[in-house]
C-alpha cells in the first residue's frame, strides 16, 4: 500500500500549491457584480474521489439481467480489485435514462473524447487545480526527476471483459509508437533534454516511463491533454496513435507483426482499406469501431461517422460511488447531428437535449435564457481561465513580404496594434461583457499567472501612444485616407487579418479590430477563411496575423501551441521557428529576437524543474511574452468556449460550475458518469 | 443611302412598336421606375448614406429602426433624432435602449461625412443627411443597426451598389457569350450546332448549385474581395447563358428565313454585316426581355453563394452577405429589422421579373 | 418510339460522361492535390502522417499523373463501384452518402408533389379566371414566391415554428426515430417532417408553374377544338380538364426535366439551413473541407439522379402527349 | 314554304373589351329549313363565325349575346329561343340539335385524344350510350362519310389522319347525335379542291338522306353557288343582303354583294386581266364607319346619305332582304338625319 501513500504524497505537494487557487478564484467571481446579477455562475463543484471502498457493488438492471443469463459475469467480478469510489456531488443517483445531446459531425469526436476522458492514466480533480487519480491509482516520480512509475488497478478490464495489464502499455509502446509505419516521429512529450524515454513493464500491474535526463513535468504531461496523457479515447482517435496504452488483444490481429506484412495487407483489403495502417487507424478509433475494447464509462455502439453517434453503459467501468453502485448512472449517450449550430442551439431550446455546453452559442444567450422554461433547463455559465478567446497570434517569422514581416518581428509595432484595440468595445459586442479583456496572460488565480499587471500590460486602449510609436518606428507617412504607408514603395501598408468562423465569430471580431486599427493608422484586410485552409497557409507561413483563441495556455507547459513556437503542426509563430525548437535546432530557422531565444530557452528548461520552480519559470515566460506582445489578447476568461451550458432540470449532481480549460478535458473532470435523471 | 435609310425607319418602328406596346403593362412601366430608382440609389449609395457602413460601435449595437422627427416643438420645419443610450440588462444579458427626447440633435443636409469618391471617381464628403454636433452614439438609424453598431440603412444602400452592379456584369458576360453561341450556333449549323445545342442540354439538366459551389469552393480562398468579386461573377454567368443563346439561336434561325435577310444575302451583304446590321437589331428587343429575366436569377445566385459562405465574404458587404448576418436566431429574436435587407431583394427581383415580362409581351406579342 | 427512348438514353448517357468530366474537375481544382488536403487536415487535428503513407495514397489515385489517366483511374474505380473514401468521414463515399441521396431525392419528390399540387389547380383557375380578383392574388404571391430566396425563408419558418408552436425544428426524423431501423413508425415520422421543408423548397418553383400552367392554358383555351367540345354539348368543367387543361400539361411535363435540377439545387440549400439530412449540407462541407472525392461523388450522383429525372419526364411527355408516341413510328 | 327549323331575328352579339365595345354581330335575320343549306358568305371579320357560335351559345368571353332571337323548333314542334336558354339548358341541343363543323380539321380536334373517344364522347353523353356500343356507333359513323378501314382508323390520332379524312371525320362527328341543324364553318377553306369537292359532295349527300338543315359559313361565293339554297351576305356584323341562291347570283343588289361576285375567278375569263379586287379592307371593328359601314368602300356611293345614315333593311321580293339606299329606305333616313345635329 506504499503507492497509494506514494500518490497522495505527491498530490499533497500538489494540492498545497494549489490551495489557493481555488479561493483566489471564487474570490474572482463573487467581485465581478455583473455575474452576481446573472446570477448564472454557481460554485466551482464536482464529485471527488475517497479511499473508502465499499464493502458490496451493485449495477444498473439491465445489466444485472445479462449476468443472470450468464452473458455477463457478476459484477465483483467485473470491476478491479480497487475501483476508483466517487462520492457524487449532490447524492446518489438512480441507474436509467439516455442522454440526449448534439454533434455537428464526424469532425466533433472532442464531443465524445471529453465525455470518456476517464480513461486517462492521471487526471485533475473537479476544479482543474490538482492531479488525482484516474485509470492508474497512483504514480511516483523518482527523486532524480527521470523516472515515473505509474501504478495499475489490479483487476482492471477492457470493456469487453480482457484484462487491462501493463502489457497493453508495452504493446502500445513497442508495437505502435516504434513503428514508423504507425507513428512516423517520435513526439517531444516523450524525450526530455531532447532525448527520448522508454516505457518499461515492471510487473503486472506497474510501468515505468525511463529517462536520460530529469522529467519533473512527466506526470503533469500524463495527467494534462497531450499527447502522451490524453488517453485512449482522444489520442488513438481521428488518426492519431498516441496516449501510452492500446488493446493489445485486440489490435494485434491487424499487425503484420503478428501474421506478416502481405496477410495484414490482405485482410485490410478484404475489408476495404488501402492497407493495413488505414486499416488500423480505423479500427483502433473509438469513435468510428464499436468492437474496440476501450476503458471510459461508455463505450460507441453506433459510430460517429453515421447521422446518430450513440454510446452506451461500459458494464466493465472501473468506477463506482460511495455505495457501491457501479457508474455510470445514464444508460446511454444518444448524439444526434445537427447540420448546423444555429439548427443545434435552436434545438437545445427546445429542450431537445438533456445536456449541451458545447456548440452553444454566447451571442445567443439572451435568447437561450428566455426559453429556460420552455426548454424545461438550467443556464449555467462557466469561465475559462486562458488570457483570452480571441487572440491575435502574429507570425514573426514571415517571409512572403519583407516589409510586412520586418513590422510583424518588430515589438513596438505589436505593442502599437495592442494599444490600439477597444477591448471594452469588443466585450460589449461579442462577450455580451462577461469577458475580461486584457492580455493573453492567464487568470489571475492560476499558478502559472505572472501578476495582475501584466494582464493590462500593452493591453488598455491608449490611441495616442500608438500612434506616438508607430511614428517612432517611421511609419510616419499616410495616405489620403490616414492609413500608413510602406517605407518600401510608398504603397499603403496592409496587415491581413485572417479569420476563422469557428468557436466565436473571429472574423467579425477581426472587422471591428480593423475599424478600431484606423485610428492608428493601420489598414487591416481582414481574411475571412475555413479552417483547414487558414492552418494550412499557417503552416507555410503565409499569413500576417491569425485570429484564434489561447485556450489551453492557462497551463503553458501541458498546452504551448498557442503560446510559443514549439509545436510544429502549429504555424501561427512562424513555422520554421517552431521546426527549429522541435528539431533541437537541426531544422527550420533560429528566432533572432533575443526575447523569443530566452522564452524558448525557458520553456524547455522547465521539464527539469519541480513544480515550484516551474510555476516561476512560467511566470517568467508570461512576461516576456505580454511584454513583447507575441500574441495579442483580446478578451478572456469567459463562458464563450463551452461555457454557456444548458442542463435539463430533470437531471442530478450537476454542477454550479464546471472547470473550463484543456486539462480539465471540458466537462470530463466533473465526471459525467455520476449525472443522473431524477425521474 | 435611301435604303439605308428606310432600313432605319423599319428598325425604329419595330422597337417603337414594342415601346408602344410595352407602355400598356402597367406594372412593367412600374417596375422599371422602381429599377431605375433603384439603380440610382445604387449610383449615389454613399452619398445618401447616412453613416459610414463599415464603421463600427459597441455602444450603437442592435438599435432598432428609430424614426427622423420632421418638426420642432414649435412646428417649424428642423428634421432631428433624439439622443439615445444604451444598457445591458444583465439578467437578460439584452441590450436595452432608451431614447431621451430632451435631446435633440439635428440633420443637416448636404454636411460632411466619411470621405468616399463619387461614381469611384470624384473624391467628397459631402451626404445627404449628417447630424449637428452628434455625442458619441448619435446617429441618423433609419432602418436600425446590427451587433457591430454598424448602420443598416448606409449598410444597404452600397450592398445595392455591389448586388446590382453584379448582375449587371454577370449579365453582360452572359449575353456576350449567348449571342455568340447562339449565333455561331444558328449560323453554322451542322456540327457546330448539334455540339452547342447539347452543351447547352447538359448545361441545364445539371443541378446548378451543386456546380456553383464547386467552383467557388475551387476559388484560391486567399484572394482579395475584388477578385473574388469578379470570379463570382463569371462562375454565375458561366452557367447563367444557356438561355440567351437558345433565344438567340432561335431568332437567328427564324429571321434567316425571312424575306429581308434572303434579300441582303441576295444582294451580296456580308455575313456579319447580315447579322449585325440586319437580324439583331430585329430581335434587340427580344434579348432585352431575356436580358431582364436572366438578371433576377443572377441576383439570386450571388445571394445564394454569399449566403453558403462561397461568395463574397466580409468585410465586402452584398445583398447576400446582408441576409448571412441576419441568419441566425439571435437577429430573429432580438434584431428582427435586419431582415428589412431582404426587402430590396425581392423587390428588385420581382421588378425584374415584371419588367421582363412585359418586355417579352411587347417584343413577341404572339410568342 | 423505341427511337426516341433509344435517343434520350443515349443522350443522358453523354451528359452523364459531361458531368462525371465536370465532377473530376471539381475535385481537381482546389490548389494541392487531395493528399495535401489529407495530411493538412490531420496536422491541424494534431496527428501525422508518414511521407511513405503520403507516396502510397498519390500513387493509389495516380496523383501526378496526366489529367486523362487520372480521371481514367476515377473513372474505373467508380465504374467497378468503388467512389473511394471520405476524407472527413474516414469511411467509403457510398456509405457516407448512403440514405442522405434517398432523403435527398425523396425530399425533392415531396416538393415536386407539392409543387403539383398546387400550381396545377391554381394556374388552371388563373387561367379560367383570368383578371378576376383571385388571378391577380394568385400572380401576386406567385411572384414573390419567385422572388423571395427560399433559403431566406428557411431558417424564419424554422425559429417562428419554434416560438409560435414549440415544434421540433430541423430535420427529417425526431431524435427517437433518427436511430430507429426503417419501420412504419419511422417512415410516419417522416411524413410528419417532410412538409415544411417541402413546401419552402417548393415554393419557387410552384410560383414559376402556376404562370406556365396559366400562359398555356390561356393559349389553349383559346383552341378551335375547345369550342368543337363545348359544341358537343360537354359541361365547362369536363371541356376544359379534358381537352386544354391536357394540352397545357404537355409543355408543363417538359418543364418537368428542368424543374428536377432545380428542386435538387434547392434542396441543397434549404437542407443546410434547416439541417435536413440530405446530401445539402454534406456537399458544401465536403467542399469546404476539400473532401474531393465525397463533393465529386456527389455533384456526380446528383447529376445523374437529374438525368435520370430528366429522363423520366421524357417518358412523362410521351405518354402525355401522343404525338411524340408516334413520332418515330 | 315549311316553317324555318331556325329562325333568327335581329341577332346581336358584342365584344365587352377593355378598349370598348366590338359590336360583333349587330342585328343579323335569317332563317333555316329543313333540306336546305342556308350559305353566309363575307370577308373574314364579318361576324360569321360568331353568328354561329351565339347560335350555340358558346361565344368566348368577354363576347355575349345581347339581343335577337334565335327560334329553334324541335322535332316535336315545340319552339324553343335559344337565347333564353341557361348555359346548362343549353348543352342539350348542342350536338342532338345543332352541331358543328369547322374550319381547321386539325386544330378543331385535340391531338390528345384518338378520333373514336372525341366522337364517342358526344354519343355517351346525349345518346346514354356505353363505352362500346359509342365506339360501334363511331365505327358507323365514320363509315358513312367515307373513312376507308374505319374499325382501325377509329383507334388513329387525329395528326395521323389527312386533311380530307380529317375533315370527314370531322362531319362525323358533328353527326354523331343525329343533329337537325348542322354549322359548317368554313369546312373546305383548308383542304385542297378535289378534297373540297369530296367534301361538298359528302355533305350534300348527308343532307339529302337525312333532311339535315345546313347553315355554311363561307367566304368562297364558288362554294356557296355550288351548295346553297339560300344565302345571307354579312359585311360588319350585318347581313347586308339575303335571298336565295338564284336570285343573288343572278340579280345581286347590294354593291358589296356584287363586288364579291365579280372577284370570283372564272375559267371564262381573259387570261393576264387583273382579277377585281375590292378596294380598300375591312375597317377595324372599333372604327366603324358612321353611316353604311360600306361606305367607304362602296363604287356607288350616295353622297351625303350613305356617310351619314345606317340604311334599314328592306324587303325587296320574298324573303329577300337588302340593306342599301340604292334599294330604298332613303326617306327614312332622310327624315332622321334631318333631325339629329350633321
Amino acid at each position: 500500500m506504499t503507492t497509494r501513500r506514494k500518490f497522495l504524497g505527491a498530490g499533497a505537494l500538489f494540492a498545497a500549491a494549489a490551495a489557493p487557487t481555488i479561493d483566489a478564484l471564487a474570490q474572482a467571481v463573487t467581485t465581478r457584480s455583473a455575474f452576481d446579477q446573472s446570477g448564472l455562475v454557481g460554485k466551482l463543484e464536482g464529485p471527488s474521489q475517497v479511499a473508502t471502498i465499499p464493502a458490496s457493488f451493485k449495477e444498473a438492471p439491465q445489466l444485472a439481467t445479462l449476468v443472470q443469463q450468464g452473458r455477463l459475469p457478476p459484477v465483483a467480478q467485473r470491476l478491479p480489485s480497487e475501483p476508483m469510489v466517487l462520492q457524487p456531488l449532490e447524492s446518489v443517483g438512480r441507474y436509467g435514462g439516455t442522454w440526449r445531446r448534439a454533434f455537428i459531425g464526424p469532425s466533433d469526436g472532442e464531443n465524445g473524447n471529453r465525455i470518456m476522458a476517464s480513461d486517462k492514466l492521471l487526471f485533475w480533480d473537479p476544479t482543474g487545480s490538482k492531479i488525482v487519480p484516474s485509470v492508474c491509482k497512483g504514480y511516483e516520480l523518482s527523486k532524480d526527476g527521470k523516472t515515473t512509475t505509474l501504478f495499475l488497478r489490479k483487476g482492471m478490464k477492457w470493456s469487453d471483459g480482457a484484462p487491462f495489464t501493463a502489457d497493453d502499455f508495452v504493446f502500445w509502446y513497442e508495437d505502435m509508437y516504434l513503428n514508423k509505419d504507425i507513428v512516423p516521429n517520435p513526439i517531444a512529450d516523450m524525450a526530455s533534454g531532447g532525448k527520448q524515454g522508454k516505457l518499461v513493464k515492471i510487473d503486472e500491474t506497474t510501468i515505468q516511463f525511463q529517462f536520460e535526463n530529469p522529467y519533473f513535468l512527466f506526470p503533469y504531461m500524463i495527467a494534462g491533454d497531450t499527447l502522451i496523457g490524453g488517453g485512449q479515447s482522444v489520442r488513438q482517435s481521428g488518426g492519431n496513435s498516441f496516449g501510452a496504452y492500446a488493446p493489445a488483444h485486440y489490435l494485434k490481429q491487424f499487425m503484420p507483426k503478428y501474421s506478416s506484412e502481405a496477410e495484414a495487407n490482405a485482410r485490410a483489403r478484404a475489408a476495404g482499406f488501402d492497407n493495413w495502417v488505414r486499416m488500423l487507424h480505423v479500427r483502433k478509433d473509438w469513435q468510428l469501431n464499436p468492437e474496440l475494447p476501450t476503458l471510459g464509462p461508455w463505450r460507441t455502439t453506433r459510430p460517429i461517422n453515421t447521422p446518430t453517434w450513440v454510446m452506451e453503459r461500459n458494464p466493465f467501468y472501473y468506477v463506482v460511488d460511495t455505495e457501491g453502485n457501479q457508474l455510470p448512472y445514464i444508460d446511454s449517450i444518444v448524439m444526434t447531428l445537427a447540420e448546423n449550430i444555429e439548427v443545434a442551439n435552436l434545438r437545445a431550446m427546445a429542450g431537445e437535449y438533456d445536456l449541451q455546453e458545447r456548440h452553444m452559442d454566447l451571442a445567443k444567450l439572451p435568447v437561450i435564457l428566455e426559453n429556460r422554461d420552455r426548454g424545461r433547463y438550467n443556464v449555467h455559465l462557466d469561465l475559462a481561465y486562458n488570457g483570452a478567446d480571441t487572440t491575435l497570434h502574429v507570425n514573426m517569422n514571415h517571409t512572403a513580404d519583407a516589409e510586412v514581416g520586418k513590422w510583424l518581428a518588430t515589438a513596438d509595432f505589436r505593442r502599437a496594434l495592442s494599444l490600439g484595440i477597444d477591448r471594452d468595445q469588443l466585450n460589449e459586442t461579442f462577450w455580451l461583457g462577461l469577458g475580461t479583456p486584457g492580455s493573453t496572460a492567464p487568470a489571475e488565480a492560476m499558478p502559472e499567472s505572472p501578476g495582475p499587471e501584466w494582464r493590462k500590460k500593452w493591453s488598455v486602449l491608449d490611441v495616442a501612444q500608438a500612434n506616438r510609436m508607430l511614428d517612432g518606428l517611421g511609419l510616419t507617412r499616410k495616405d489620403r485616407e490616414g492609413f500608413r504607408l510602406r517605407t518600401d514603395n510608398g504603397q499603403r501598408l496592409i496587415i491581413q487579418l485572417t479569420a476563422v468562423k469557428a468557436f466565436m465569430d473571429w472574423p467579425a471580431h477581426a472587422q471591428m479590430i480593423a475599424q478600431q486599427w484606423r485610428r492608428i493608422g493601420i489598414f487591416a484586410d481582414v481574411r475571412e477563411q475555413e479552417r483547414g485552409l487558414a492552418f494550412q497557409r499557417a503552416m507555410a507561413g503565409e499569413h500576417h496575423i491569425i485570429v484564434w483563441t489561447n485556450g489551453g495556455t492557462e497551463l503553458l507547459y501541458l498546452y504551448p501551441s498557442w503560446a510559443l513556437p514549439v509545436d510544429i503542426a502549429n504555424g501561427a509563430y512562424g513555422i520554421e521557428h517552431a521546426r527549429w525548437y522541435a528539431s533541437n535546432g537541426a531544422q527550420g530557422t533560429k528566432p533572432t529576437d533575443p526575447h523569443m531565444l530566452r522564452a524558448l530557452e525557458l520553456f524547455r528548461a522547465a521539464a527539469g524543474m519541480d513544480e515550484e520552480a516551474r510555476n516561476k519559470n512560467a511566470q517568467e515566460i508570461w512576461k516576456i511574452m505580454v511584454d513583447q506582445q507575441f500574441h495579442i489578447g483580446v478578451c478572456g476568461q469567459s463562458p464563450a468556449l463551452m461555457g454557456v451550458r444548458l442542463a435539463s432540470r430533470r437531471l442530478g449532481n450537476i454542477p454550479g460550475r464546471v472547470c473550463i480549460a484543456q486539462h480539465c478535458r471540458t466537462p470530463g473532470s466533473s465526471h459525467p458518469a455520476t449525472w443522473f435523471y431524477k425521474s | 443611302m435611301a435604303q439605308i435609310d428606310s432600313e432605319k425607319y423599319a428598325v425604329a418602328t419595330q422597337l417603337q412598336l414594342t415601346w408602344w406596346r410595352f407602355r400598356r403593362h402597367k406594372l412593367a412601366m412600374i417596375s422599371m421606375v422602381v429599377l431605375a430608382l433603384f439603380y440610382l440609389l445604387a449610383a449615389f449609395a454613399d452619398f445618401l448614406a447616412t453613416q459610414d457602413p463599415h464603421a463600427t460601435d459597441a455602444r450603437t449595437s442592435y438599435i432598432a429602426p428609430q424614426p427622423i422627427m420632421l418638426f420642432d416643438d414649435d412646428g417649424s420645419f428642423r428634421p432631428h433624432v433624439y439622443g439615445i443610450r444604451g444598457v445591458r440588462d444583465m439578467r437578460t444579458f439584452k441590450l436595452v435602449y432608451t431614447v431621451d427626447p430632451n435631446r435633440k440633435v439635428y440633420i443637416d443636409f448636404f454636411g460632411r461625412g466619411y470621405e468616399y469618391k463619387l461614381f469611384g471617381l470624384f473624391r467628397t464628403d459631402i451626404h445627404l443627411m449628417t447630424l449637428k454636433n452628434p455625442e458619441r452614439g448619435d446617429g441618423i438609424y433609419i432602418l436600425g443597426t446590427d451587433l457591430l453598431g454598424r448602420d443598416l440603412w448606409s449598410r444597404l444602400l452600397v450592398a445595392t451598389r455591389v448586388s446590382l452592379t453584379i448582375g449587371l456584369v454577370g449579365v453582360t458576360i452572359s449575353l456576350f457569350l449567348g449571342v455568340l453561341l447562339g449565333g455561331i450556333s444558328a449560323v453554322y449549323g451542322g456540327i457546330v450546332d448539334t455540339l452547342i445545342q447539347r452543351t447547352i442540354e447538359v448545361i441545364r439538366s445539371m443541378p446548378t448549385i451543386p456546380l456553383w459551389l464547386g467552383l467557388a469552393a475551387a476559388l484560391p480562398n486567399d484572394w482579395s474581395v475584388l477578385q473574388v468579386y469578379f470570379a463570382i461573377t463569371i462562375i454565375i454567368s458561366l452557367l447563367a447563358w444557356t438561355d440567351l443563346a437558345r433565344v438567340v439561336r432561335g431568332k437567328f434561325l427564324a429571321l434567316k428565313e425571312e424575306d429581308f435577310v434572303m434579300a441582303a444575302e441576295l444582294a451580296g451583304a456580308s455575313q456579319g454585316r447580315i447579322i449585325f446590321r440586319h437580324m439583331l437589331p430585329s430581335f434587340a428587343s427580344h434579348i432585352i426581355a431575356a436580358v431582364s429575366l436572366a438578371l433576377p436569377a443572377m441576383i439570386i445566385s450571388e445571394t445564394s453563394l454569399s449566403f453558403l459562405g462561397l461568395g463574397l465574404r466580409p468585410p465586402a458587404i452584398s445583398w447576400g452577405i446582408l441576409l448571412q448576418d441576419a441568419q441566425n436566431i439571435q437577429t430573429l429574436a432580438l434584431a428582427p429589422w435586419l431582415l428589412i435587407s431582404a426587402i430590396p431583394v425581392v423587390v428588385v427581383i420581382l421588378a425584374f421579373n415584371f419588367l421582363g415580362d412585359g418586355l417579352r409581351d411587347a417584343a413577341d406579342p404572339y410568342g | 418510339m423505341i427511337a426516341f427512348i433509344t435517343r434520350r438514353l443515349l443522350l443522358g448517357v453523354v451528359t452523364i460522361f459531361l458531368i462525371s468530366v465536370l465532377s473530376f474537375i471539381i475535385i481537381q481544382l482546389p490548389p494541392g492535390d487531395f493528399v495535401d488536403a489529407y495530411i493538412a487536415q490531420l496536422s491541424s487535428s494534431g496527428s501525422q502522417v508518414s511521407a511513405a503513407e503520403a507516396e502510397n495514397l498519390r500513387q493509389l489515385y495516380g496523383l501526378g499523373e496526366p489529367f486523362y489517366v487520372q480521371y481514367g483511374k476515377w473513372l474505373g474505380r467508380i465504374i467497378t463501384g468503388d467512389f473511394g473514401e471520405s476524407m472527413e468521414w474516414r469511411r467509403p463515399v457510398t456509405e457516407v452518402i448512403g440514405d442522405r441521396l434517398w432523403l435527398t431525392l425523396l425530399l425533392s419528390f415531396a416538393a415536386l408533389i407539392v409543387t403539383w399540387g398546387l400550381a396545377l389547380p391554381i394556374g388552371i383557375f388563373s387561367a379560367v379566371r383570368q383578371y378576376s380578383f383571385a388571378d391577380y392574388a394568385f400572380t401576386l404571391v406567385g411572384f414573390i414566391g419567385i422572388a423571395v430566396p427560399n433559403f431566406l425563408l428557411a431558417l424564419v419558418i424554422m425559429y417562428f415554428a419554434f416560438v409560435w408552436f414549440g415544434a421540433s425544428v430541423g430535420g427529417l426524423f425526431s431524435a427517437e426515430m433518427a436511430l430507429a431501423p426503417w419501420s412504419a413508425a419511422k417512415v410516419w415520422d417522416l411524413i410528419k417532417h417532410l412538409p415544411l421543408p417541402a413546401i419552402i423548397l417548393a415554393l419557387g418553383g410552384t410560383a414559376q408553374l402556376i404562370r406556365i400552367m396559366r400562359a398555356n392554358l390561356l393559349d389553349e383555351l383559346r383552341r378551335p377544338y375547345v369550342v368543337t367540345a363545348r359544341a358537343k354539348g360537354l359541361s365547362e368543367a369536363r371541356t376544359i380538364i379534358k381537352y386544354p387543361v391536357r394540352a397545357a400539361l404537355n409543355p408543363f411535363a417538359s418543364n418537368i426535366a428542368y424543374l428536377f435540377p432545380y428542386l435538387v439545387s434547392g434542396s441543397i440549400i434549404v437542407s443546410i439551413v434547416l439541417g435536413l439530412p440530405t446530401v445539402g449540407p454534406l456537399l458544401v462541407k465536403a467542399l469546404v473541407a476539400q473532401d474531393m472525392f465525397l463533393a465529386g461523388t456527389i455533384v456526380l450522383l446528383l447529376g445523374v439522379m437529374t438525368v435520370i429525372g430528366t429522363f423520366i419526364s421524357d417518358l412523362v411527355l410521351m405518354w402525355v402527349d401522343p404525338r411524340i408516341r408516334h413520332q418515330m413510328d | 314554304m315549311a316553317e324555318p327549323i331556325l329562325s333568327v331575328r335581329g341577332l346581336k352579339t358584342q365584344f365587352f373589351g377593355p378598349e370598348g365595345v366590338v359590336r360583333a354581330v349587330d342585328g343579323v335575320d335569317f332563317d333555316v329549313f329543313e333540306g336546305r343549306t342556308l350559305g353566309v358568305v363575307g370577308e373574314s371579320g364579318c361576324g360569321k363565325s360568331v353568328t354561329a357560335r351565339s347560335v350555340l351559345g358558346i361565344v368566348d368571353r368577354p363576347g355575349k349575346v345581347v339581343g335577337g332571337s334565335m327560334k329553334l323548333r324541335r322535332a316535336s314542334g315545340e319552339v324553343v329561343d335559344l337565347g333564353t336558354l341557361t348555359n346548362e339548358q343549353m348543352r342539350k341541343y348542342r350536338g342532338p340539335e345543332i352541331a358543328l363543323v369547322f374550319q381547321e380539321p386539325m386544330a378543331s380536334f385535340s391531338q390528345h385524344y384518338t378520333i373514336g373517344n372525341q366522337i364517342g364522347e358526344g354519343i355517351k353523353l346525349h345518346m346514354g350510350l356505353d363505352e362500346r356500343a359509342a365506339k360501334k356507333r363511331a365505327i358507323e359513323l365514320l363509315d358513312m362519310v367515307g373513312v376507308p378501314q374505319p374499325a382501325r382508323r377509329v383507334d388513329d390520332y387525329p395528326f395521323q389522319l389527312s386533311g380530307g379524312l380529317r375533315q370527314r371525320v370531322m362531319i362525323a362527328m358533328a353527326l354523331s347525335c343525329d343533329p337537325r341543324v348542322l354549322i359548317a364553318d368554313e369546312p373546305t377553306t383548308a383542304l385542297d379542291v378535289t378534297t373540297q369537292a369530296q367534301i361538298l359532295d359528302l355533305l350534300r349527300t348527308l343532307q339529302k338522306d337525312r333532311g339535315l338543315a345546313i347553315i355554311l359559313i363561307t367566304h368562297d361565293m364558288g362554294v356557296i353557288a355550288e351548295m346553297a339554297h339560300d344565302v345571307s351576305v354579312m359585311y360588319l356584323g350585318r347581313a347586308v343582303e339575303t335571298g336565295s341562291v338564284k336570285e343573288i347570283f343572278e340579280t345581286p343588289k347590294h354593291p358589296y354583294t356584287r363586288a364579291l361576285l365579280r372577284s370570283i375567278p372564272t375559267v371564262l375569263a381573259k387570261p393576264r386581266t387583273r382579277l377585281p379586287t375590292i378596294a380598300g379592307s375591312i375597317p377595324h371593328p372599333f372604327d366603324r364607319p358612321k353611316g353604311c359601314s360600306y361606305h367607304p368602300r362602296c363604287a356607288e356611293i350616295i353622297g351625303a346619305v350613305c356617310e351619314r345614315a345606317e340604311p334599314p333593311a328592306v324587303d325587296t321580293d320574298d324573303r329577300r332582304q337588302v340593306r342599301c339606299f340604292l334599294h330604298g329606305g332613303m326617306e327614312e333616313a332622310k327624315a332622321g338625319l334631318q333631325g339629329a345635329p350633321a
